[in-house]
């Protein structure tokens, strides 16, 4: 069942310390800025943090690093021309990182959501992101075994819901967000618009209201 | 811990529930807002006793999610039809999905709940559900195998005994099985079950039984279910 | 780049006798009876079809297995009320059969389409379906490793398409079509309606045009 | 067989091309409607050289196909980046679709092309284009790997040589690896070369510098392309 939330306060409500959270966004397009603010005021930390970048500016996933709350962060691409708040913290030993290739990030998060107990990927075959991990030779080629990234909770955005929990986006902004709302104990959706079941097209549907635990309005 | 000791609610009174009663006590502990799939056979007719209030949302592995009852009449679409291929309805608020999306779902333990008919079940959970074994026969899983694994509770709907008066629920499975370990509990004509993973079978009703002559009639521990 | 083609025989051409031919539907719904015809008339034989079922009464592609075309099937579901003819070939030692969980169909398909070399389920884990299969403990659960299911052409159908190729689909027809349609070297798809690009919804394209090779329109 | 000879095209009589001559350049040997991404960076300019009559539809590994020019004006939509998340626009027939299923298409082999920009290049092909090695750098490696291995084709647009004169078409990368014999072409300020994973790396065509004196500045074997 979805719950619907009067404030970005209740719906990041229980989140634990130590907590693993994906937070949805490529660079702040589809970030979840007022859930992300949210869980700061909500105090958790010794977070592990799983996003594309690692923070742009001063703002969103930036300002829940410079709060100190995240212990490591899995993602593609953390380095930017605006990621001082991250760069600083790694170059003082402050934050783990662990490089993920993008389309494994994606992968492993589906796989999490879907139930596979891991897959082989030829992404990252010969490369220091494979060392160490297991490998296998298929039809010639060299696949990586990878593993899904499964999470507490997820952060994510959307641009309407109904209150069912089913979810539509906007244009790039979707990235992410779905493949995380399937990887999460509890999915968090900040969303502009909210209606009635019945109002949004069901074969347009990206999210179903299976995977959204807690939607809030936020203003747009 | 609760005060409240074990006890069978015993229905000696009556006979064995029909198809449609058993059905209605599986209905009846369906929790609020749960997302369900029904298998096909008697577990689809479980929806009949559902109503609108509950929120209990229906599932169908071939792509939908919010799906409504029966279609009759001008209602019927041949584009929207449920997992045994008859036609259905589009309830407010459904969504659809290709196959992989739909069991992406299933398979990554999202639904609630999944029932489903059944061969035999053991004492340990063990579900026989899609294959007779018998040399002549010609096997079809569907998504049976999938919905065993994968939601997040199984409940078996099917008579305790075969015409022939075989026992279905058995120490260990002499049919194919569909997958190890995932039944959760046993809706039969004649008593509800509830499988704890541990040595004991419990059962928590009977009808037209009791549960002394249950425990002569079946090869498999049981004690009494704490209400 | 898409083909507009302009009759089914043309969208069909080609087809090699020896071919893996995936063929959309449930059922009837979402059948490509059209193209299952042309394939007919077209005339490759020593086909491995994969489909959910075997084929229902004497149309589609029951058709196509009672014209002697088909080698094996791989599929969920064969036995049903209404697949005699697949039934006496199968009694009569006449055509190959491959049961595949029907979730596992699905995901197959989905791996060859996304370059997954292999993953692993929990589906059939224990079962006669996974008898000579590989298997590995994950967190204490049993998984069996499946491979991918690449195809040389699926046949599958959708409601709507533009002239770049991108599909919609309708209602409970959409099923194995969409996933069908990565997984083919050659995708041959009947729509109902062809429209020009720009009026599909970008938000609500279900199959991007990059998986479709030929579109045929078909009277509804 | 052909009768054409193996030869190089030298435009000796002018210095090496400039950054959007470059782009121009990989720009015309794209294919008629071919499906093609453009890396972050100078690979993005390649899209100024073709004209929408080219049918040449460009995937953005954010989620989209049918990615227009970049967005100016009142066009700015912060909703509509693409993967240097710079705003871009939509043109007709585009399709929105998620992360998971953007890098299916990726890694799944249906992009005709792609073109990345490289720190070094193997004779092998090998691709070195994400992480300097540098024990202070802070690794970011994106989609790159991803691309190079699912792409049907890996171009590369790179200058030939590093400012210290060092060539970046190498016998082995010293570089970190981005992905194994991956690279198809290599388009640079000097040459373009083919790589076909045999013995030599072909030349089609130099600016600037003759073919001869581009063996003497390469440690790679190199012989003329047929055209």
């Amino acid at each position: 069942m979805t719950l619907l939330c009067t404030s970005v306060d209740d719906a990041v409500s229980g989140i634990a310390d130590g907590s693993t959270v994906l937070v949805g966004g490529f660079g702040t397009t589809g970030m979840p800025f007022e859930l992300i603010y949210a869980l700061i005021r909500q105090g958790a930390r010794d977070l592990t943090v799983v996003s594309n970048n690692a923070g742009n500016g001063d703002t969103g996933l930036a300002a829940l690093l410079a709060a100190g709350r995240v212990r490591k962060i899995m993602c593609s691409f953390p380095r930017q021309t605006d990621s001082w708040v991250f760069d600083e913290l790694y170059r003082g030993g402050k934050i783990e990182l662990e490089v993920v290739p993008q389309g494994n990030l994606a992968e492993r998060m589906r796989a999490a959501g879907a139930g596979i107990g891991g897959f082989y990927t030829r992404t990252g075959a010969g490369t220091l992101l494979a060392e160490g991990k297991e490998t296998r030779e298929i039809d010639g080629r060299t696949y990586v075994l990878e593993s899904p990234i499964a999470a507490d909770v997820a952060l994510i955005s959307a641009h309407t819901a109904d209150t069912l929990g089913n979810l539509v986006y906007r244009k790039t902004a979707r990235n992410f967000n779905p493949v995380m709302a399937t990887a999460a104990t509890t999915t968090v959706v900040q969303v502009r618009h909210v209606v009635e079941p019945g109002e949004l097209d069901p074969e347009a549907v990206v999210t179903p209201g299976i995977y959204v635990d807690r939607i809030v309005r936020v203003p747009s | 811990m609760s005060a409240v000791s074990p006890s069978v609610v015993e229905h000696t009174g009556r006979g064995p529930l029909g198809r449609d009663e058993m059905a209605q006590v599986l209905a009846r502990d369906i929790p609020r807002g749960a997302y369900v799939n029904l298998g096909i056979g008697q577990p689809t007719t479980v929806g009949d006793h559902l109503s609108p209030e509950s929120g209990v949302i229906f599932h169908t592995e071939n792509g939908m999610l919010g799906m409504g009852p029966a279609a009759t009449g001008d209602a019927i679409d041949p584009d929207l039809i449920n997992a045994g291929k008859f036609p259905v309805t589009e309830l407010p608020g459904a969504a659809y999905f290709h196959h992989a999306d739909s069991f992406a779902m299933m398979r990554g333990g999202h639904l609630d709940l999944c029932v489903l008919g059944a061969y035999q079940v053991s004492a340990s959970g063990d579900l026989a559900n899609w294959h007779t074994g018998e040399p002549d026969a010609i096997p079809a899983v569907g998504g049976a195998m999938d919905l065993a694994v994968g939601a997040k509770q199984v409940f078996v709907l099917m008579s305790l005994f075969t015409r022939k008066g075989e026992p279905k629920l058995v120490s260990a499975c002499t049919y194919p099985l569909t997958a190890l370990r995932c039944v959760n509990r046993i809706y039969t004509d004649v008593a509800v079950f509830e499988i704890t993973g541990g040595d004991q079978v419990l059962v928590r009703e009977t009808w037209g039984i009791s549960f002394d002559e249950l425990r002569t009639r079946l090869d498999v521990p049981l004690a009494a279910a704490t209400p």
